[in-house]
């Protein structure tokens, strides 16, 4: 039991990053993300060269995924979206554009770093072991506090700061925040490039645990939606509690359902579907986004 | 599937609109088979074919987004249809050609019972549980006995004959000489029924109501249309089209696999709706046809394929982000 | 007097229909002038132009005799407009006192701003209380009361009100007459007052405008137009 | 394969018959969708090729089978299943090493040299990795091992492994066999295992990635027993080790899989060789697999290049590769015996 709950924590932890990420984008421009989980396997492989391939700590690593992230995020941002979302006729066309951009990092992945599983050394070696009832590496423990750590900051920045607070005033009312003199292409940017920048630092974090490759992106973005989904869309508290959430379904199930077979995942997505039918803003989100 | 044929039936006059069908008609039975008798080019059968299947699914997108919702769950239909078709011919023994209705009856069924709670949701979370959706399929069709989990359905007979009162209407294709084309034939005859159909819905008393919907749920509501039955009913039609375009891919590939129809096949049938533009009902049409033969033509770059195919999507977003026939807006606005 | 607004023969509209005909109107420092006028008449166009909500399409718009329009909408808060939109527009799942903090965000003195805020605490009591709640657990009048306390936060020489009585319980619309009273007096703000309340309106304002489908029909001295009955013929929508 | 018809080109092509043909690959990527497998069978179909190689899984080897058949074309696909390969299926002959092959050949050894007694199976949810641990059950039951779990899957883009393995591990085996376990999840599954606690052998039937698994998993993965590929120190000819090298030049990096590859491009060839007349016509080509033999490039000693998998599929539809067992230790792999496979 105390090795399910602690599976579930870490899983959700890192989940929880995804999720803040994506949610943070949809809450500012309202547009969903296709393109998350690439930009997570993309800043693995950012990752993965900077600590590999030119024998740098991984602390380097981390660091300079998170800058190129958020970088590519802000250019996304002012040269792609920012064009469409002006003169497109419903806000829906950003899927197609935000689609595209997946498949042209897929590309970019393949041409930049092959399609072969890179992963880099683990930070910190050997396994804590409570008496055979709670097994957890080292190098777990650390990413999972790494990544709580990130949340926790990622809160008080939001709350705290100037310009966090004119983020969430932007999600919350868009022309009220503009009258109170907010800059809303500016902040737009600056909010695209940190949730680019949380998947940046997810996808630099789990490089040193799982490894990364091309068709990991997918995936991701699915598993991300899902949390959101959970937890409602656009809202902070949501997806973090969407992300332990699912974490955490996802240690249970494939513990007690194993003699099943691969039944987990039919039985969270069943289960979520259920859930939105009765509740469709999902646990903290507001009715209709 | 110019362009010239579109524009005309955009522009609604009746002359204009029978000779763009005619034209149409004669480009696709017969101008494109002469084509690839002239080049040789017999491969193109199957992509077109595919086009044609993969544009019926579209069609059926089209037309939830016609309510105003963003549906990413037709692979899921699409996935259902094929295995219902799979699971009829090779377990009862049922003619190819009764499947093809029965799949899309089967989904439309399926698609009411799923519609009713889902389609009260509106926006990304329609989209997001659509999308959900065609992962429960996947799995459903992993974790079932009927579906022979992972390791699919094989060796799925080619379609019979069809005879009607002792009337040869479609011959038994293991005994024809090019079964390619005659999928073809029959992929584009299908395709060109339901984009007849679709074209009646959006030009009756539905299709305005349906637009109503898009425009303002509140207000059609309040002036007396039962808007949960209109959006049931395009949905199911929606799921029809989706069924029946997954039961003839699978006559096709002789194989269905819980990998058939994915994720990324719901994302691209919403994608061909978007390049094609949401506008006009050949819209899903022409996007499927450039994104799906695009990359086929792309295949010549070898491993710059998916870079140009994605950066030339991204292009074409900057340029028409309403989709490539809002260049017929522009026409019109100028005027 | 000096001149602080002089909107001049301002045409705007929105996809193709007109909501704005050749709109003049001005304001003088310390003045409130209210604008009145049915639904639709045009009164919050004037004010969505005037912050840069809105782009115009014809004429100009000047304050303290530098144009304002083209500006960006934080330029022009930035230069002593602030506005309390119509329908509230709280930041819902905000506290008080962040909405009341965004109401500072283009000021950048500390000290400043947390003076400012004392100031509104001290004329609004109701809000020191709900010091640390949800925007969205206040009551309607409260939050109307907010969304002022969150444009005086930006320190401002205009205040523009779009319908702040709309939805208000009655009993409180009075308060909120008084306050603005209050505020223009104390702080020597002049005030833009969008009412279709059009007795709260003239009874608190200098001067009115009467607005029907575009255009100004009718302006003057607000307690001339109390008793004018051209002033229910505006709210018909009809010639005056 | 490309460095491979690169090289034989510019030592002046190939001579079939009494023509020189210089090689060219045509190529079409499938991203593993069904769908679009047999769209690039009909693009070979088009262009005239009549020997191809792949696809590389299940659904998309099963797909194209109709268009092989029709389109006369030989096809050798990296997917196991028997019955592409077993009469009436005769377009299809297989690449490499089946798992229910190599499966049994560990199983045994490793039954009689590190007594193993248990066995647990763990498969990722779909076709190929799903077919092999059902048939790698069977061949453990056939060899007296007891079987202590084979139901647990999971999905391929689990990130942690943990609660997959842990009611495996529960379950106590001597043996964890990885069933047609990808390169990608292979490192995570062995670290996962190890980092659980457990200290048994862990085994997979097929070909690994030894730097992949150096990245992924580090010394966790020492002692980690899959199939190697055909150029093995002890085995490669100097033909071979040439071959790396130009494959490394090329491509950057050298991998078990196009090693397999260039196996089936060589067995195209020299049956071309053998028979001109099956250029344009499958059904020759056909004829002269039966009696097919040519000497081998690729492997030191007197190896020869024929067609086998009678036992298997009842007739030759597989060509003989060597079948290479090998040992993971510090970033390589280490041979631990070599079968072969009739």
């Amino acid at each position: 039991m105390e090795q399910i709950l602690a599976n579930g924590l870490y899983l959700g932890a890192q989940y929880a990053l995804i999720a803040l990420g994506l949610t943070l984008i949809f809450s500012l421009m309202n547009v969903l993300n296709f393109a998350h989980g690439q930009m997570y396997v993309f800043s693995g492989f950012v990752c993965y060269t900077v600590v590999v391939q030119l024998g740098l700590p991984f602390i380097v690593g981390l660091v300079v995924a998170a800058v190129v992230l958020a970088v590519m995020g802000g250019l996304i941002e002012k040269f792609l979206f920012r064009p469409v979302i002006r003169r497109s006729k419903r806000d829906e066309s950003t899927m197609l554009l935000a689609a595209g951009i997946a498949f042209f990092l897929d590309a970019l992945i393949l041409l930049l770093f092959g399609e072969k599983q890179r992963g880099i050394p683990k930070v910190v070696n050997g396994v804590f072991n409570w008496d055979f009832r709670l097994i957890m590496p080292y190098d777990r423990i650390l990413i999972c506090v790494l990544a709580i750590a990130i949340i926790v900051s990622f809160i008080l920045f939001m709350q705290y700061s100037k310009a966090g607070r004119a983020m969430r005033a932007l999600a919350q009312d868009r022309m009220a925040a503009q009258l109170m003199g907010v800059d809303v292409d500016r902040y737009s940017m600056i909010g695209f490039a940190m949730g680019a920048m949380l998947a940046g630092l997810v996808g630099a974090l789990l490089v040193s645990i799982t490894g990364v490759n091309l068709g990991m992106g997918g995936p991701t973005s699915i598993k991300a939606f899902l949390m959101i989904m959970i937890g409602g869309a656009g809202v902070i508290s949501g997806a973090i509690i969407g992300g332990f959430i699912l974490g955490m379904m996802e240690s249970v199930g494939l513990s007690v359902l194993s003699s099943y077979g691969d039944v987990t995942y039919l039985l969270i997505f069943a289960s979520l579907m259920i859930f939105l039918a009765i509740r469709p803003q999902g646990l903290m989100g507001k009715p209709w986004g | 599937m110019n362009t010239n044929t579109e524009t005309m039936a955009a522009k609604g006059s009746v002359t204009a609109r029978i000779l763009g069908m005619a034209a149409f008609l004669a480009l696709v039975f017969v101008a494109v088979p002469m084509f690839i008798a002239a080049t040789g080019r017999s491969d193109f059968y199957y992509t077109l074919t595919s086009v044609a299947l993969l544009a019926i699914g579209a069609a059926g997108v089209w037309l939830t987004f016609y309510i105003g919702r963003i549906n990413i769950g037709q692979g899921a239909y699409a996935l259902m249809g094929g295995y219902v078709s799979a699971i009829l011919i090779t377990q009862a023994g049922v003619s190819f050609w009764l499947t093809l209705p029965l799949a899309g009856i089967f989904c439309a069924v399926i698609s009411v019972l799923i519609g009713l709670p889902i389609l009260r949701l509106r926006g990304v979370y329609f989209a997001m549980v659509t999308l959900v959706l065609t992962e429960v399929a996947r799995l459903t069709a992993l974790a079932l006995p009927i579906t022979n989990g992972a390791k699919g359905i094989t060796s799925i007979p080619l379609p019979g004959e069809l005879s009607v009162l002792g009337i040869t209407l479609i011959p038994d294709f293991s005994t024809l000489q090019n079964p390619r084309q005659a999928f073809y034939m029959v992929a584009v005859a299908l395709m060109v029924l339901v984009y007849l159909v679709l074209w009646r819905i959006v030009n009756t008393r539905l299709g305005h109501l349906c637009r109503s919907l898009q425009q303002n749920e509140e207000l059609s509501a309040s002036i007396g249309v039962n808007t949960t039955w209109l959006r049931i009913l395009a949905y199911a039609i929606s799921s029809f089209f989706g069924g029946v375009a997954g039961a003839m891919f699978v006559s096709i590939s002789q194989s269905i696999y819980p990998s058939s129809f994915v994720v990324q096949d719901s994302v691209n049938f919403v994608l061909y709706c978007f390049l094609g533009g949401l506008g006009y009902v050949f819209g899903p049409m022409l996007g499927t046809l450039l994104l799906y033969f695009g990359w086929d033509l792309l295949s010549v770059f070898k491993q710059y394929q998916l870079l140009i195919y994605s950066g030339s999507m991204i292009a074409l977003m900057l340029i028409l982000p309403n989709g490539i026939l809002s260049l017929l807006d522009k026409k019109e606005g100028g005027k | 007097m000096t001149r602080m607004l002089d909107f001049d023969n301002v045409e705007l509209y929105y996809d193709h229909v007109y909501a704005l005909k050749g709109v003049s109107i001005h304001l003088d420092e310390g003045e409130t002038v209210a604008l009145i006028g049915a639904n639709g008449a045009g009164k919050s166009s004037i004010l969505r132009a005037i912050t840069g909500l809105r782009k115009i399409k014809s004429g100009s718009i000047s304050y303290l005799g530098d144009r304002l329009d083209g500006t960006s909408a934080a330029d022009i808060v930035r230069r002593g407009i602030a506005m309390v939109p119509e329908g509230r527009r709280v930041f819902p799942l905000m506290s008080v006192k962040d909405n009341l903090l965004m109401g500072a965000f283009t000021r950048t003195d500390k000290l400043d701003i947390e003076q400012t805020l004392e100031s509104i605490l001290t004329r609004f009591p109701r809000l020191r209380e709900r010091f640390n709640q949800q925007a969205s657990t206040l009551s309607g009048g409260e939050q109307q009361m907010m969304v002022i306390g969150r444009a005086l936060m930006a320190k401002p020489k205009l205040l523009l009100l779009d319908e702040p009585s709309l939805g208000i319980a009655p009993k409180l619309v009075q308060d909120i007459a008084r306050a603005i009273v209050a505020i223009s007096r104390d702080e020597g703000v002049s005030v833009l007052l969008v009412e279709q309340n059009s007795r709260m309106a003239l009874s608190i304002s200098n001067r009115a405008y009467a607005l029907s489908t575009g255009q100004i029909v009718l302006s003057g001295n607000s307690r001339e137009l109390l008793d004018d009955p051209r002033v229910k013929a505006a709210y018909l929508g009809g010639e005056v | 394969m490309e460095a491979r018809a690169a090289w034989l080109n510019e030592l002046g092509g190939v001579q079939i018959g009494d023509t020189t043909y210089d090689i060219q690959i045509v190529a079409f990527d499938d991203q593993k969708d069904p769908k679009r497998a047999i769209a690039g069978m009909e693009r070979m179909a088009q262009e005239g090729v009549h020997y191809v190689v792949g696809p590389n899984v299940d659904d998309g080897a099963a797909a194209v089978r109709p268009v092989a058949e029709q389109q006369g074309i030989m096809y050798f696909p990296y997917s196991f299943p028997k019955e592409l390969f077993s009469p009436p299926a005769s377009n299809a002959i297989l690449g490499m090493v089946a798992n229910y092959q190599s499966g049994p050949a560990i199983y045994a050894y490793l039954k009689e040299n590190k007594g193993v007694q248990k066995v647990a199976f763990v498969a990722a949810n779909e076709s190929d990795p799903l077919s092999q641990r059902d048939s790698g059950v069977e061949a453990a039951k056939a060899l007296g091992l007891e079987v202590v779990s084979d139901k647990v899957t999971y999905q391929v883009d689990t990130t942690d492994f943990s609660p997959v393995l842990l009611p495996v591990l529960q379950s106590r085996p001597d043996l964890l066999v990885l069933s047609g376990v990808s390169p990608a999840n292979a490192p995570q599954l062995i670290r996962s295992a190890r980092e659980l606690g457990y200290e048994g052998l862990i085994s997979t039937e097929t070909g690994q990635d030894a730097s992949v698994l150096a990245e992924g998993a580090g010394e966790l993965a020492n002692g980690f027993i899959s199939v190697g590929g055909a150029s093995t120190p002890e085995l490669a000819s100097d033909t071979m080790r040439e071959f790396v090298d130009r494959y490394t030049k090329m491509f950057g990096e050298y991998n078990d899989e196009s090693n397999t590859k260039v196996y089936a491009l060589e067995y195209i060839i020299e049956t071309l060789k053998a028979n001109p007349a099956a250029l344009t016509d499958v059904e020759e080509y056909k004829k002269t697999i039966d009696t097919f033999e040519a000497p081998n490039p690729f492997m030191v000693g007197d190896a020869k290049l024929r067609y086998v998998g009678r036992s298997s599929f009842g007739q030759k539809r597989q060509v003989s590769v060597p079948l290479v067992v090998t040992e993971y230790k510090d970033g390589a792999f280490e041979t631990l015996f070599v079968a072969e496979v009739d």
